[in-house]
């Protein structure tokens, strides 16, 4: 238990009143309130640091991180598809979903990693914006083809300027020009009461996947397996991505955390749009009923562990 | 109060489709529309605003016979597939028919 | 269910004269009203709730014919020309006429 | 357009006995329902949103006329007498009547 | 005035405000989350002082506090019957409300004594949860006999899942399984802005204070005097039972304090689902018009003191 | 950029995200939790600082001030009317904007002199109460007569008892009888987070700015000149009288800040109850369009620089 972060509780607690029938909720307005200080926290901080760093090795670095969103999203397909037996639209909604990320999962680790003094690179957070893209366009293109004409355009637009990725961009921006004054300035909003506001986040999470057990019960044993198995996979690849790519031991469990990760905001709006089709309660099942449980308790310590073990790192 | 009859389409939906929606709506040239933020159940299952992937909407348009038709086969077509959706057409009773002309 | 028709007169208008139209329907006695917040476009352009002047409300109101006439004509006289405003009258049936009495 | 004609059935009232009155259009099986968060003012005063214990909700059902008795009734005897309610039913013209059966 | 802490100075404001009709208000998503934060904020702190006690000596005061509320919803009800005329089901139903506890007024009380450096027993907060409830069951049994068939189910889980028990239970045992370190982690929101929030708190309390004065007018002067009254009856018997129970000088204020408040929050939909024949406008007049106001402003002062005297505390 | 103030840049990223048509926006609900904090905040710092004053001196300020609010909407109208154009009504409207105040603005001013030591008579958030009045007041008579029967009470009831007013007045007294305690019991919330809700604050800002671009294309170049010519002359008048006043360097800065922003929430609603021939996009488009922006970015700097040489200060 010591080493849980007490923030999990929070979301231990919502999920455990969630499934009592509980009659807590947080308003929808708390939530996204909530959602925005996170956001703009992560692109601040980030962007602080970013501030005196030479940008040109990271390039590379993003080139090589949108691959591995693509690369996920084609290992997640099969799977679905042969093993789970979806047809295509959902197996590529899905998938989606998975090559994709969660920004509410990075926070966590971000605030796991802190309260073990692990530090990682500060352009992490630009590899949340990146990962955030790629997955959806492959999903698309695997259940409509390329040719799903004009609708590129504002899927585009939906996409880029959606509210995740103006915020963690604008933020880090502002961080990133202001440089420590941005965060002495605004610190006692964003910074402060940044885990506080994690941890009423993850409470209103909690209840959110525990609304999510019956469609969990009727399509069975294998989205929750897939739930499990395909973070771990994911973080396997972003493990070895990091180390590739020469991480610090902290930013490769980051990018595996992210690889690990499942969408559960942008990609689904994404798919309504652009892949009606779809079952979406089949994906928030997996990547809000499975995926984010299992990685905010065990799997950002086992990814952790993971990237421990890869750079021979001792503790 | 001399009135005119006129229908009022209303249509329940899902919320993440708003803009879309609007948009269709917009090129079908409805004089306008009204938009209440909803939650509700169907055959889709329960719908409990709050979040947003869950909410639903409910949008009124008031208009004449030729536009509450064209906009409810331009929904069937393409929306009520694969879209949480119901709707309905009333008649209603109001004032200046001018208001309500594309 | 033994049940008489009444009308069903809808508001939709600017948030930010909610207190002055409860006053005139408080002094032409209405039985009571229902409020929601809403969005919407119209002739006067995009009202996207969310910020105190630009939202929407939609007041219903249930009387009989006499009442329905009075609401539509103090609106028009006092109210079409210089806000934000569409009202409709469509026929209910309800069970307890007498609750809807002035 | 092909439509047919079924009832709609709107309740206000409190919103404290949401999940009540759920359980009572479940138990009648309902296809479903569509619910919005409404304020307002009547016999048992004036009710006003933004606080739990004041605030009004608008329920809305599509269904056949037997169902829209059943409902009726159920209210009338169950909650009339001591639930600010109020319950009227109008004609609404839909396009898929079987999306309505319970 | 210098006696008087600053927050209840918003409560006067709001009910100011109230009475002059401004239009001011809080959305009411902001008075939930005011609230989330509170409860949390208790739970939490109570959780953390909590957890190296010996529990066991804390059971049969836990049995005690269960009995008073009973014994205090059972001197309110003949009262109201008999003095104020109410027929059975109002009497039973605001006696309900007068045996039960009010959060909010605790949080008052809690800031007071901290601003006094009035120490307590870090498992009041557990009394709150325990007063909940006995007097909505008495109040229930009361008004509708012990045969309400197959509502007690429901009864039961409504008022155990509530949102205040939720989460003050909650809140304790997340500062309980997790020590100081729950509070060094989200404290930036629940510790560090606790006062700001009960401040702005209890403006919206003012404004829902002053909207109770047409329901006072109406019904007149037994409920303005049964709202002062019958609180100071309940502090007087809260304060010779904490003395008895052995409580410190602030833990038997603090007991004070909850025999003397009335809930407006838990009750009320309590009985608006089991006993509908009641009025809610006479209970939440009482509660929220009358007590309320009376607690924070000259009631917790004077349970203070009461339980000083009875203590024999030099100040 | 380094003489920015990163609050600011919140306002250019809503601005930004607003134009390309992002779907960022702050729930409504928390626009008005920020601004009750903003508002609270600015007057309970103002009241404790006032708490060991002599306020006789600041009576015949406070009616100078007046004087000047009546001025400013008297040099607006005949600008509006025959230079823009404008019908009686309109220009009538938009005058009262200009006559009276935007509390955002001067929270980002307040912002900007803490941030340079610049320091300022702790009686200034009264004349932001001050002066959102006349304004009004000599809109309606222009548009109206005075003759306007029975409304007068109903608007001054309206006006005198906004939201702002109270909450502003509010935290000014309470400030005031409580003294550094105020802020000690409630900074938490109040004053620690202040700019980090301010900068929010400006984010929603930015977003509603970006919303008043397709009207002011419509009515085109006038209403821009107007609105950011208009608050450079009411910010010399300003700067003019805080110098005749006495006041501090800092002082005169707000004052001139004061006379140059334009009211975007009192008098919106006032005119759309009392003169509702008039067009709210029209104003709305200038205040919040064109005049805030201008006052937020290049307008405040600027204030301070017309004080510093008319106080002949060094920096
Ligand atoms: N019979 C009904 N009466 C009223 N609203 C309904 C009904 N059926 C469905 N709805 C609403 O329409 C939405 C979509 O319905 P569906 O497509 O059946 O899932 C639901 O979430 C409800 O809000
Ligand atoms: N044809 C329409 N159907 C439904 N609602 C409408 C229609 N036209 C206007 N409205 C609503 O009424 C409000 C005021 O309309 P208007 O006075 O035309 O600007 C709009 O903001 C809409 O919410
Ligand atoms: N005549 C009416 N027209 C529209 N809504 C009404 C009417 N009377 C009552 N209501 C609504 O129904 C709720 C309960 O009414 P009552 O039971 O009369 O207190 C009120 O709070 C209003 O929202
Ligand atoms: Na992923
Ligand atoms: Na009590
Ligand atoms: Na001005």
């Amino acid at each position: 238990m010591s080493s849980l972060d007490p923030v999990v509780l929070f979301f231990l607690l919502g999920l455990v009143a969630g499934l009592l029938r509980s009659d807590l909720r947080l308003p929808a307005a708390i939530y996204e309130f909530l959602t925005v200080i996170l956001l703009l926290a992560i692109g601040l901080k980030g962007g602080v640091e970013l501030a005196g760093q030479d940008l040109r090795q990271v390039v590379p670095q993003m080139a090589a991180v949108v691959v591995m969103g693509v690369v996920l999203t084609f290992i997640a397909y099969p799977a679905l598809r042969l093993l789970g037996r979806f047809d295509k639209v959902n197996a590529a909604a899905i998938a989606a979903h998975y090559g994709s990320v969660s920004v509410g999962t990075f926070a966590v680790a971000v605030a796991y990693m802190a309260s073990r003094q692990v530090v990682f690179e500060p352009h992490l957070p630009v590899f949340v914006v990146i990962l955030e893209i790629p997955a959806i366009v492959v999903g698309v293109v695997i259940a409509k083809g390329r040719k799903n004409s004009a609708k590129w355009a504002s899927l585009a637009h939906e996409t880029l300027l959606g509210k995740s990725i103006v915020l963690l961009v604008g933020g880090l921006l502002i961080g990133w020009v202001m440089g420590p004054k941005a965060i002495e300035s605004v610190g006692g909003l964003f910074i402060e009461p940044f885990k506080g506001v994690l941890a009423l986040f993850l409470l209103e999470m909690g209840l959110l996947c525990a609304a999510q057990v019956s469609t969990l019960r009727k399509y069975g044993a294998f989205l929750i397996c897939f739930g499990v198995v395909m973070p771990v996979v994911g973080a396997a690849i972003g493990t070895g991505l990091g180390w590739t790519l020469g991480l610090s031991y902290g930013g490769t469990a980051l990018l595996a955390t992210l690889a690990g990760s499942a969408s559960y905001i942008a990609v689904p709006a994404a798919m309504r749009i652009s892949v009606p089709e779809s079952n979406p309660s089949l994906s928030l099942a997996a990547s809000l009923g499975v995926t984010f449980p299992f990685n905010v308790t065990l799997g950002i310590p086992l990814y952790l562990e993971m990237a421990r073990r890869i750079h021979g790192v001792e503790v | 109060m001399e009135m005119v009859t006129r229908k009022l389409v209303t249509i329940i939906t899902e919320a993440v489709i708003e803009k879309v929606l609007i948009g269709e709506l917009d090129n079908l040239r409805v004089s306008g529309y009204t938009i209440t933020d909803a939650r509700g159940k169907g055959h889709r299952g329960l719908r409990s605003a709050g979040w947003e992937h869950g909410a639903n909407i409910r949008i009124e348009v008031i208009c004449d016979e030729a536009m509450a038709d064209s906009i409810a086969v331009k929904l069937k077509e393409q929306y009520y597939e694969n879209y949480a959706m119901v709707l309905y057409v009333s008649d209603v009773r109001i004032m200046r028919p001018e208001k309500f002309q594309p």
